[in-house]
């Protein structure tokens, strides 16, 4: 071994001369020899064929340390050759923790090993082998404690040994990830495209139901794929059947993730042309489960050094990539699929020394070596020269699907596996091939074909309940699944298998996690008896295989610790994903809702700041708010409210609704006024406002806060549906119907004017507080409230949305000897707060009391009902908590950061401040606030206390409004 | 200000060359693609509230869950209208463009005859609107919905309410001469929204826009 | 070895030294604690072996000298939100009681590896909770001061510091939710949450305490208005005070003394990615995003979100969750697209109607709760216990607790935690 | 994502609902005392088995509904519309 030129190369650039290990043409080999490739590993160029993964293209080139491990970084090399191996995590570009022998080679791809450091053949870190006693499991729990100070300075030591690639700003450039998600909804969901997978996707297809079959590998077959001629040939028969198949569809080198409520299935389908990775989501009728054995790896001194491999690795690598894993080897067989491994190495050449025979006491102790397995130590005590130990000691079911369905696996002694409870399944799920139990392929097929059958009858039950439930459909069913008989899949054999979990020394029981089952005796020994505390204290399988290798050998470790059986000892809980996932892939074209008025366009082609306020993108000015601000108070404005939310109600019973909503009076409305309204929760605690007014007899146009008015609607759909079914009350939500402009200022009724022309908008003709209906602009069918949030004399236009820009621009253009300007949101905000008017959610919050909003006036307790009512009787009597005021600062330029603390004379908080700007109009600040009703009189003296901790006076304010409390100008 | 000067936009930015059509700004373009998605915001929608089981539910004949092509005589002249029940209790009617006036004053015509509370209300600026076509439709329509939408399940003339993309979206299904296609409508302001997200799902199976043709949007 | 504060005489302490003496000896570590007997009476009964229960049952001893305590579980130690939760620590919260409380646990958590000589990996990374909108801007500007006053280190930073913290973070315009600003907070961070579990049981059980697993409370009995003991899987237990630790089954727990709670119980999710070289030093949270997101030292992802949109008991977990933290991790982060997601899990929690605990006495004299905890329970494990602890002892409600009583809703005096989780974007 | 049967739409998507939660009756507030009002605003029974609750089918029908599930595996038992009305 030592002689092969290409180990633990050193860093040269010179493209690797012919490959040592490849073999000639292998019956059933996957790789295209006609197409050869070149990649870069660790900076070298390496030569491979399609069809080669990372690891069998290295291993053909010699290659066998791939990556060191966690805790001592000692040298790994290929186990299982497959998905689950945990020597060959690389870096590949950008992409860290690939799976090296299930990745296949692209030309130029860029892969490195990962956690090595300087290089994989010299690793430093290798020095803590040397203290590898002194480092036992859960070490870092014993130590380092004191001096406290120093932790953070181990802390950094530890960080350095995390086990993995780099992401983000630390790796190389890469192509941004393609990724996609869909829906689907199979009758029949089969996971594993092994022989029984196939046989039940084509049984299930042939009884009628639309079959997706997922299979993990890049082609469907399981282990028949690297069998003998017989079993090539079964195969070939098995893919012409799937295809020849209508209504199955086959998704390779996919896997399925997880099994969820409602048997909602989620997969990971790779290899498509556009995307890289696509989540398919599933709901299926019936899942079936065909997930097949994972060979178990063998527990004993050495057992990680590279060149030990389990059968099914050295067969992947003879019969599919034609890689010959070694010269010299010994193999220990305690099942069938050991001997034929050593058939295989015999065929293609490799000295079989020994064969170590478990079923009659046949055993291997330890192996000596480094960077390659040099010698084995036998259960005879003989010491034999090998470089390659492979050993077949037994398997594992991939339950995890099943467990996610409510299964609990029980462990079977005589096949020393833990085998399904198919009993505890739910009709929804089913379970095939040598997940059940063992027997010839025929029996098998058998097996699967029963089950697929079964499968597809329960689903046509489903799919009839789902159809008959679904008001869109028409056609009337005919017989549901349920007139059919079940049917019972015979039962599977189950082989006696000698129980091999550790042989007679200690060995790595977790290869991702370097946990041995010394660590193991050890943790139990400290008290973590039950194997969630083992697994947990020790970090087995906790690593990114996930416990498929290694869970099995765990627990035989505790249960030989704890003196218990493995059943008494169970399996800990499997959790999905069942594979890995990239956060791209869960993601999919992340998108998120956006809303935008009718305007929008116009305001960013206006050089308007973008504000985010929930789905809505809004104005939040157009350069210069102040000013906006002043040409409101002096002339005129326009701002785009259309966000407001908007509701339509219509019937007798609207007043009624009206009634129990506000917390104020709405019988006495009459047609053509609006009016002011603020909502409670049933706590009492302030939720809305907004003004409603009368378009008609049983019409009413409701408006809410923009972030509100989803809420509203249905809070009022609430009242009228469980409370009160009798109420007579439709509700149309028309938000988005109209685009909404506020025209505010002195000069708002002459601009106004200039574009109505059915309308007398007069102080007498139309007074504030009063609604119109009429033309705007040639516009039909507009809303207009005289109201005025931003104390102006304004008026609130509902123009129908698809002429909102027209109306805008004709605004602007009939104004323009008036100045009138857009204002954005930012001097809305300043308006308001000059005019004392508060906002929900930033002057109130989610405990703040009708009472304590100043409200006082506005609430009507002799009311049949209103929503929160006890709790406003409350209040009313009660009169405590925070109080809702306006504050002045002594120093009128000072604007304290809205959030900034009141405190009293003994610094303690009594209050903040909610709301604060410079007003354009006083040329001082003003602030709304919450405070304790002691100091909430008006002309209290007030602490601020401003961010960078020093204090400012401030006094409570007369009225909450400081610009024209009474009123005048928005009366004007 | 006359009335002429007025021209109405769809939320949906139309794909050049614009054109006015019935006083709407609307997008010229014509694809001949195998999967099309079309700006239909234009056709008139006008929205009825009344019991899901009562005697307005009797005049208008379509139950819930279903749509149908009815035709109506408004104002005088016979008039296609499409009429979707995709709530229990609610309808939306779809008529060519610019009648919605006229359907309004039919349905209230008909209200007064109903022994009920119903409520019509024009929604035609309430809505975008738009008609996804093509074999592979419902394909594209199942990257941003989770419904069912298999013709045993969703067969031509379902009519429903469900999310796409994340947007309460109604949802009819509306076969033209045996294509699979689907009318889309949510509320206004996520229009634009609603018709990127399909853009961009359907990339890889090759959605084109279409442009607004009278003639073929309706009927 | 020498007698210590946390009373080790029994087993050895850990430190450097023992462990290269055992490394070197190979002896084997004597047990962290020890399997006991049941008794049929103790003078204090805790039911739930999680964080809670144990820093109360090792304070009672500890603080107090009551060391005829039980702690009792249904499963096994910490196996329920201890174990699941993600670990974050912060004492940056909203109300001046909420923020003193945090505060305490803080620096009870800083000393707490020396304290228990048990080093439950204390790392002060600090924690920044992200802001996307001006309305979060302004609750974060609205804690930091409530902080400031309080004497807690926090401030509003800008989004050109957050990329100085996090290099990894898109802090551009074309953000959907562009960041806007972020509460830092440097004394947060995280620590291990096993070794919390571990610590206070190894520390207690030294002390006197018996902790006794797989042992579930199946009935509480009450006579005249007093707790008299608990009936179990494993035999009847009497006792003067009982204290209901059970978080997410609390209110199952309760109704077998005839209490009734103001609590709910959600799932919250959890995942946690493969591996990576270490890239984020400190905690990251984002509200709008509902999100928060920090790097062990084993260089795992973990990640934790809102809790689930409707109550359950079910701890199986969601594929929708993955979904939207993917996508909300990626807008933060777009650059994590390739790192894979190992593992998903859920824990329970006992939410309130304005998110604060519910701590002390009840109707029933004697059975004390100590439940409530939301999603906050694992920062508030050490004052909670200690808090408990001084509350058995000295049948007293210490000051720190009495906005937390249980009292406060029939009085309508609820804790302003409430506030902030209300303001409108 | 948990499937909802709506009595009115068939099975859905949890996610197109909103969740209110336990029914609990609205005291009369015009008689309730404070102590009554308090209950029925904060008391839960958060039963861990079967339980009725309170769903708003906000992306779809708009109906309020009853649905009965296991609070303990999610699983449905039934559903029926909030206000007592034949299926359609």
């Amino acid at each position: 071994m030592t002689s092969r030129p290409w180990r633990d190369a050193k860093p040269r650039r010179v493209v690797a001369p012919t490959m040592s290990m490849r073999l000639g043409p292998q019956a059933g080999e996957v790789i295209d020899r006609a197409a050869s490739i070149t990649f870069e590993w660790n900076g070298r160029t390496y030569p491979a064929h399609r069809g080669d993964t990372i690891a069998s293209a290295l291993a053909a080139c010699g290659v066998d340390v791939f990556s060191r491990s966690f805790k001592y970084h000692r040298p790994r090399g290929l186990l299982t050759a497959s998905h689950l191996d945990p020597g060959c995590m690389v870096q590949v570009g950008d992409e860290p923790n690939v799976r090296g022998a299930h990745r296949l080679v692209e030309a130029d791809m860029q892969v490195r090993s990962q956690d090595t450091w300087p290089s994989l053949s010299f690793d430093v870190k290798a020095a803590n082998e040397l203290v590898r006693r002194a480092l036992p499991a859960g070490f870092y729990y014993k130590t380092f404690m004191s001096p406290g100070w120093l932790w953070p300075t181990y802390e950094r030591v530890l960080e350095r040994f995390a086990h993995g690639g780099v992401v983000g700003t630390q790796a190389p450039d890469g192509r941004p990830g393609r990724y996609d998600k869909r829906h689907a909804h199979p009758d029949v969901l089969v996971a594993g495209g092994g022989p029984a997978g196939m046989a039940a996707a084509v049984a299930a297809a042939r009884a009628g139901s639309s079959v997706m079959l997922v299979e993990e590998e890049q082609q469907l077959g399981g282990h028949l794929r690297w069998g003998d001629d017989a079993d090539l040939s079964a195969l070939r028969e098995m893919r012409a059947l799937v295809e020849t198949t209508p209504g199955i569809e086959v998704l390779t080198d996919s896997v399925v993730l997880g099994r969820y409520d409602s048997n909602w299935v989620s997969v990971l389908q790779r290899g498509l042309p556009e995307i890289d990775e696509r989540l398919v989501k599933a709901r299926v009728k019936t899942l079936v489960v065909a997930a097949g054995l994972i060979e178990r790896p063998y527990v004993f001194a050495g057992n990680d050094v590279p060149g030990v491999m389990l059968s099914t690795a050295v067969r992947r690598l003879v019969n599919l990539y034609a890689v010959k894993p070694g010269e010299r080897a010994v193999v220990l067989a305690a099942n069938a699929a050991g001997d034929a491994a050593a058939a295989d190495l015999e065929r293609v050449g490799v000295d079989v020394v020994r064969v170590e025979d478990a079923r009659t006491g046949g055993d291997v102790v330890a192996v000596r070596g480094r960077g390659r397995v040099r010698s084995v130590q036998t259960a005879d005590g003989q010491s034999i020269d090998c470089d390659l130990v492979v050993t077949a000691t037994g398997w594992t079911a991939a339950v995890s699907l099943l467990t996610m369905a409510g299964d609990v696996p029980r462990y079977e002694p005589s096949a020393a596996r833990f085998m399904p409870d198919l009993a505890r399944l739910s009709v929804d799920v089913m379970a095939t091939g040598g997940i059940v139990g063992d027997g010839t392929l025929e029996e098998l097929v058998a097996h699967a074909d029963a089950t697929g059958r079964e499968a597809a009858r329960r689903a046509a039950a489903v799919a009839a309940t789902r159809r008959s439930a679904s008001p869109t459909a028409t056609v009337e069913d005919a017989g549901s699944g349920d007139a059919m008989p079940a049917i019972v899949p015979p039962t599977l054999p189950v082989n006696p298998h000698p129980e091999l979990f550790r042989g007679r020394t200690h060995g790595i029981v977790d290869f991702s996690e370097d946990v041995s089952s010394k660590d193991l005796f050890s943790a139990v020994a400290e008290g973590y008896r039950s194997a969630e505390l083992a697994k947990r204290y020790t970090t087995a399988t906790m690593g990114p295989a996930q416990g498929k290798l290694e869970t099995v050998n765990a627990v035989a470790v505790v249960a030989e610790a704890t003196g218990q059986t493995i059943a008494e000892t169970g399996t800990t809980t499997w959790r999905p994903p069942y594979a890995p996932v990239t956060l791209g892939a869960l993601a999919g074209r992340e998108r998120e809702p956006i809303r935008r008025s009718p305007m929008q366009a116009w305001h960013e082609s206006h050089g308007s700041t973008t504000l985010v306020a929930g789905a809505w993108v809004r104005p939040d000015h157009y350069g210069d708010p102040a000013a906006e601000a002043t040409a409101v108070r002096e002339g005129v404005g326009i701002i785009d409210v259309t966000p407001i939310g908007k509701l339509d109600l219509r019937g007798p019973d609207v007043a009624r609704l009206l009634n129990l909503v506000y917390v104020n009076k709405w019988s006495k409305l009459e047609v053509g006024r609006v009016r002011y309204g603020v909502m409670c929760g049933e706590d009492g605690v302030v939720i809305d406002d907004g003004v409603t007014g009368r378009l008609g007899d049983e019409h009413y146009l409701m408006s809410t806060t923009s972030s509100g008015a989803a809420a509203i609607w249905a809070w009022l759909e609430s009242w009228l549906q469980t409370d009160h079914p009798q109420w007579q009350v439709h509700v149309t939500p028309v938000t988005t119907s109209y685009a909404s402009i506020n025209v505010a200022g002195p000069d708002s009724r002459e601009l106004l004017g200039r574009v109505v022309d059915d309308l007398d908008i007069g102080p007498e003709a139309f007074p504030y507080m009063h609604v119109r209906t009429g033309r705007v602009a040639g516009v039909e069918g507009c809303v207009l409230w005289r109201i005025g949030f931003t104390g102006e004399l304004s008026f609130e236009l509902h123009v129908p949305a698809g002429y909102g820009l027209h109306v805008w621009e004709a605004l602007l253009e009939a104004g323009r000897d008036l100045g009138v300007r857009p204002f954005g949101i930012e001097a809305q905000r300043i308006l308001r707060l000059e005019k004392g008017h508060f906002i929900i959610g930033q002057d109130t919050d989610g405990l703040t009391r009708a009472y304590s909003a100043g409200l006082d006036g506005l609430v009507k307790l002799d009311k049949d009902d209103v929503a929160g009512m006890p709790e406003l009787r409350w209040q009313h009597d009660q009169r405590d908590g925070p109080r809702l005021v306006g504050l002045r600062t002594a120093d009128g330029s000072l604007v304290p950061v809205e959030g900034s603390q009141l405190v009293d004379r003994d610094g303690r908080i009594c209050g903040r401040v909610t709301s604060s700007r410079l007003s354009p109009s006083l040329g001082r600040s003003v602030c709304l606030g919450q405070l304790d009703a002691e100091h909430a009189q008006p002309g209290t003296q007030v602490t601020v206390r401003l961010i960078d901790g020093t204090t400012a006076a401030a006094v409570v304010t007369e009225h909450l409004a400081q610009v024209d409390p009474e009123g005048s100008r928005l009366r004007g | 200000m006359a009335e002429t000067s007025a021209v109405a936009r769809s939320p949906i930015a139309p794909a050049p060359p614009e054109v006015v059509v019935d006083g709407w700004v609307v997008s010229a373009r014509r694809s001949a693609a195998a999967l099309t998605l079309t700006d239909l915001t234009p056709l008139a929608k006008v929205s009825v509230k009344a019991s899901w089981d009562g005697s307005m539910a009797e005049l208008l004949g379509v139950r819930f869950g279903r749509a149908a092509r009815l035709s109506w005589d408004l104002a005088g002249s016979p008039a296609d209208v499409l009429v979707t029940a995709t709530g229990p209790g609610e309808w939306l009617v779809l008529a060519e463009p610019g009648r919605q006036g006229a359907v309004v004053s039919w349905l209230d015509g008909s209200a007064a005859r109903a022994d009920e509370l119903v409520t019509v209300v024009d929604l035609t600026h309430g809505r975008a609107l738009m008609r996804l076509a093509g074999t592979s439709s419902a394909g594209l329509l199942n990257k941003e919905c989770s419904l069912d939408l298999t013709d045993t399940v969703c067969p031509n003339g379902s009519a429903l309410r469900s999310a796409v993309s994340g947007v309460a979206t109604d949802i009819v299904r509306d076969d033209r001469d045996g294509v699979p296609s689907y009318l889309l409508n949510c509320e206004r302001s996520s229009g634009q929204y609603l018709f990127d997200s399909l853009l961009d799902a359907g990339h890889e199976l090759g959605v084109d826009i279409d442009g607004f043709a009278p003639q073929e949007t309706h009927s | 070895m020498a007698e210590t504060r946390s009373g080790r005489t029994r087993q050895g302490r850990y430190s450097a030294l023992a462990l290269l003496r055992h490394g070197v000896t190979g002896n084997a570590w004597s047990p962290a604690w020890r399997s006991h007997e049941l008794k049929t009476r103790y003078q204090v009964i805790i039911i739930g072996g999680g964080i809670h229960g144990l820093a109360t049952a090792y304070y009672l001893a500890r603080n107090h000298g009551i060391t005829d305590v039980v702690v009792l579980d249904k499963g096994y130690l910490g196996g329920g939100g201890s174990g699941r939760n993600t670990a974050i620590l912060r004492a940056n919260y909203l109300t001046p009681e909420g923020v003193r409380f945090y505060d305490r646990s803080l620096e009870l958590y800083g000393k707490l590896a020396e304290d228990l000589n048990f080093n439950v990996m204390f790392s002060r990374r600090g924690h920044l909770t992200l802001a996307h909108s001006d309305a979060s801007l302004r609750t974060m500007r609205w804690r930091a001061e409530v902080n400031k006053v309080c004497g807690v280190d926090s401030d509003v930073i800008g989004p050109e510091d957050v990329k100085q913290i996090v290099p990894d973070m898109d802090t551009t315009e074309a953000a959907r939710y562009p960041i806007l600003g972020a509460l830092y907070h440097p004394p947060g961070g995280t620590v291990r949450h096993d070794a919390v579990v571990w610590g206070y049981a190894r520390a207690a059980d030294s002390l006197g305490v018996h902790l006794q697993q797989d042992t579930e409370v199946t009935g509480i009995d009450v006579s005249a208005g007093r707790v008299t003991g608990v009936r179990t899987t494993r035999g009847d237990i009497a006792a003067p005070i009982v204290i209901n630790a059970t978080a997410g089954w609390a209110t199952l727990v309760a109704d077998m003394a005839g209490v009734r709670l103001p609590v709910q119980t959600f799932p919250l999710q959890a995942a946690v990615t493969e591996p990576v070289k270490p890239f984020l030093r400190t905690v990251v949270v984002s509200g709008t995003l509902h999100v928060y997101v920090s790097q062990t030292a084993r260089g795992e992802l973990v990640f934790g979100a809102s809790v689930d949109p409707f109550a359950s008991y079910s701890t199986r977990g969601s594929l929708e969750f993955t979904e939207g933290l993917a996508g909300h991790v990626l807008q933060l982060m777009p650059s994590l697209a390739k790192l894979r997601l190992l593992r998903q899990w859920a824990g329970l929690c006992d939410m309130t109607p304005d998110f604060a605990p519910i701590m002390g006495p009840t109707n029933v004299d004697g059975f004390l709760v100590d439940v409530g905890w939301g999603t906050y329970g694992f920062k508030a494990g050490p004052v909670a216990g200690e808090a408990m602890a001084e509350c058995v002892a000295t049948g007293r409600t210490p000051q720190i607790i009495s906005s937390f009583g249980l009292d406060r809703f029939a009085q309508g005096c609820l804790v302003g935690e409430k506030g902030a989780a209300a303001v409108g974007h | 994502m948990i499937l909802l049967p709506c009595p009115w739409c068939g099975p859905r998507d949890s996610e197109e609902f909103g969740y209110v939660g336990e029914i609990g009756a609205r005291p009369d507030p015009r008689t309730a005392t404070q102590q009554q009002w308090r209950d029925y605003l904060y008391l839960r029974r958060n039963v861990a088995g079967w339980a009725s609750e309170r769903w708003y089918h906000r992306m779809g029908c708009r109906r309020y509904l009853v649905i009965e599930r296991d609070s303990t595996t999610n699983e449905i038992r039934q559903s029926r519309p909030e206000t007592p009305r034949s299926k359609p």
